[in-house]
């Protein structure tokens, strides 16, 4: 399976010192895809906590450790925008990777949580490679038009 | 190390309560030291603490998390503990996270003193 | 002739509405190696022109032609940070890129003049490959540490 | 296109001179569009065009060479050309081209009528 290569792509090591600039970017970024502020900053903060995970889950805090996101702008029959995340660290089930009940009020877990609240679509999964966790999240202008299932826009990456 | 690695962190004592300001973003690079000046604060076993936080744009769920712990620090030793003027990005994610309604949360700091 | 991998590297198609995303991630970046606030725009401002320039004249201003950036945060003797610039254009004479007297006031010509005024330093040079322009530009945090030579600050990439 | 790909412009032509206030920064994406309503505004051959920068935070020489090109249909048909209310950054670009003494600048739009 393979589609359109990504407008834009981001590699960078695994420092929570860099995170700031991703978020600037994806900020920006989505304000010129045409989301409005609050949409902006909750976009920026998921891919925040997304990275965020793979620094503290995928690679135990690491901080020389690659993390590869590509960008695409969607602009046909969905506007909006689709962001991959995908890291070198060891493979898990995916099923694994899930927000806890938010009842239970104490310290952590709202990671994942907040990045399925937030995104119109987001899957983890396995990368084909032996190593390496993958998650795909799309968030689109009108979220009406989505429907029930929250399918992608378009197929996966491989 | 630069000068923008670390959070700026603002510790007042008055009489009535410790007020703890942070300056900047808290992100995963910033908790930890935020959560050690929480951590300080609390060890003096204070009455109230009050979290300004007026001077933050940006929150993620690692700062969020520090200051759940920070609850429950104050809920350990009877301190009062309340949160203040949150920006509205960051008012954002304690909904998202439904913990907009488990802590005290005020606009003002004079508002501090009657809680 | 190799040395230490960027600490983030960025690729993205060769379209103006994508450089408000870099700049933004350049501003915050700059911002968390130490730079203050004007120089952190003046580096943004730099990275800009250098950008436009790839697009204007090395692609002439095709919108799907790719753009390597890779960032290097200098930390040894000598902080600040290192920005590269690759394209895959025809490749032309170095020397030929140069600003222009600024005496003589008309439209454009200030690119390559305000990239060589910001930054410490500031390099164009053909790639190694058969194609491809490539603009190397370091700015440093004490610039009173910048010998006369503005040599850069360690051996340039390959 | 969506609603940001565009720099938003407004012209206001009074009686003692037109105003052309674009908003947003003005880079290669949006260079052209500028250029497009500068140009218009001049084929009406007004005694006086000013541009208020306050809006404004980031140009790139894309926009200042929009900017020159405005000042060459200025002189060329007896059109007075002045720039004002610019931001900082936006200075500084005209600092580093030299262009700080060539243009007609003044702080706010009131005294712009005066120039
Ligand atoms: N990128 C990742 N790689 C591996 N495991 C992950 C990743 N992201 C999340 N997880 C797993 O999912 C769980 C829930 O994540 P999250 O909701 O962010 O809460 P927290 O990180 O505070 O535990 C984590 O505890 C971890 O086990
Ligand atoms: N990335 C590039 N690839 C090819 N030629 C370039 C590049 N950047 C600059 N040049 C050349 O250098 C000249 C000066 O560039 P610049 O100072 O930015 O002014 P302008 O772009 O307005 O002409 C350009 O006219 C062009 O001939």
């Amino acid at each position: 399976m393979s589609e359109k290569a990504p407008d834009l792509t981001l590699q960078l090591q695994s420092k929570p010192k860099l995170l700031s600039s991703v978020r600037s970017m994806i900020l920006s970024l989505t304000q010129r895809v045409g989301f409005d502020e609050i949409e902006c900053g909750h976009i920026a903060l998921a891919i925040d906590e997304a990275l965020a995970n793979v620094i503290r889950h995928g690679y135990e805090q690491r901080d020389d450790e690659p993390i590869h996101i590509g960008v695409w702008i969607l602009n046909e029959d969905r506007p909006g925008i689709r962001i991959m995340i995908e890291d070198e660290a060891d493979q898990i089930d995916p099923d694994s990777i899930k927000g806890r009940d938010l009842e239970d009020v104490k310290p952590g877990g709202l990671g994942v949580h907040i990045m399925k609240e937030i995104m119109d679509f987001c899957r983890f999964e396995r990368r084909k490679q032996e190593k390496g966790m993958r998650v795909i999240m799309e968030k689109y202008i009108n979220p009406e038009h989505v429907s029930g299932t929250k399918e992608p826009h378009s197929p996966q990456a491989t | 190390m630069t000068p923008n690695e670390e959070l700026t962190i603002n510790i007042e004592k008055r009489p009535e309560m410790t007020v703890i300001s942070p300056q900047g973003d808290i992100d995963l690079s910033r908790a930890p030291g935020f959560r050690t000046n929480i951590a300080e604060v609390f060890s003096e076993k204070p009455a109230k603490v009050a979290v300004d936080l007026s001077g933050v744009p940006y929150m993620d769920s690692s700062g969020v998390a520090t200051l759940v712990e920070g609850m429950q620090l104050a809920n350990r030793s009877g301190t009062v503990f309340v949160l203040v003027a949150l920006q509205e990005r960051v008012k954002s994610i304690f909904e998202i996270a439904r913990l907009d309604t488990v802590f005290k949360i005020v606009d003002e700091l004079t508002q501090a003193e009657e809680v």
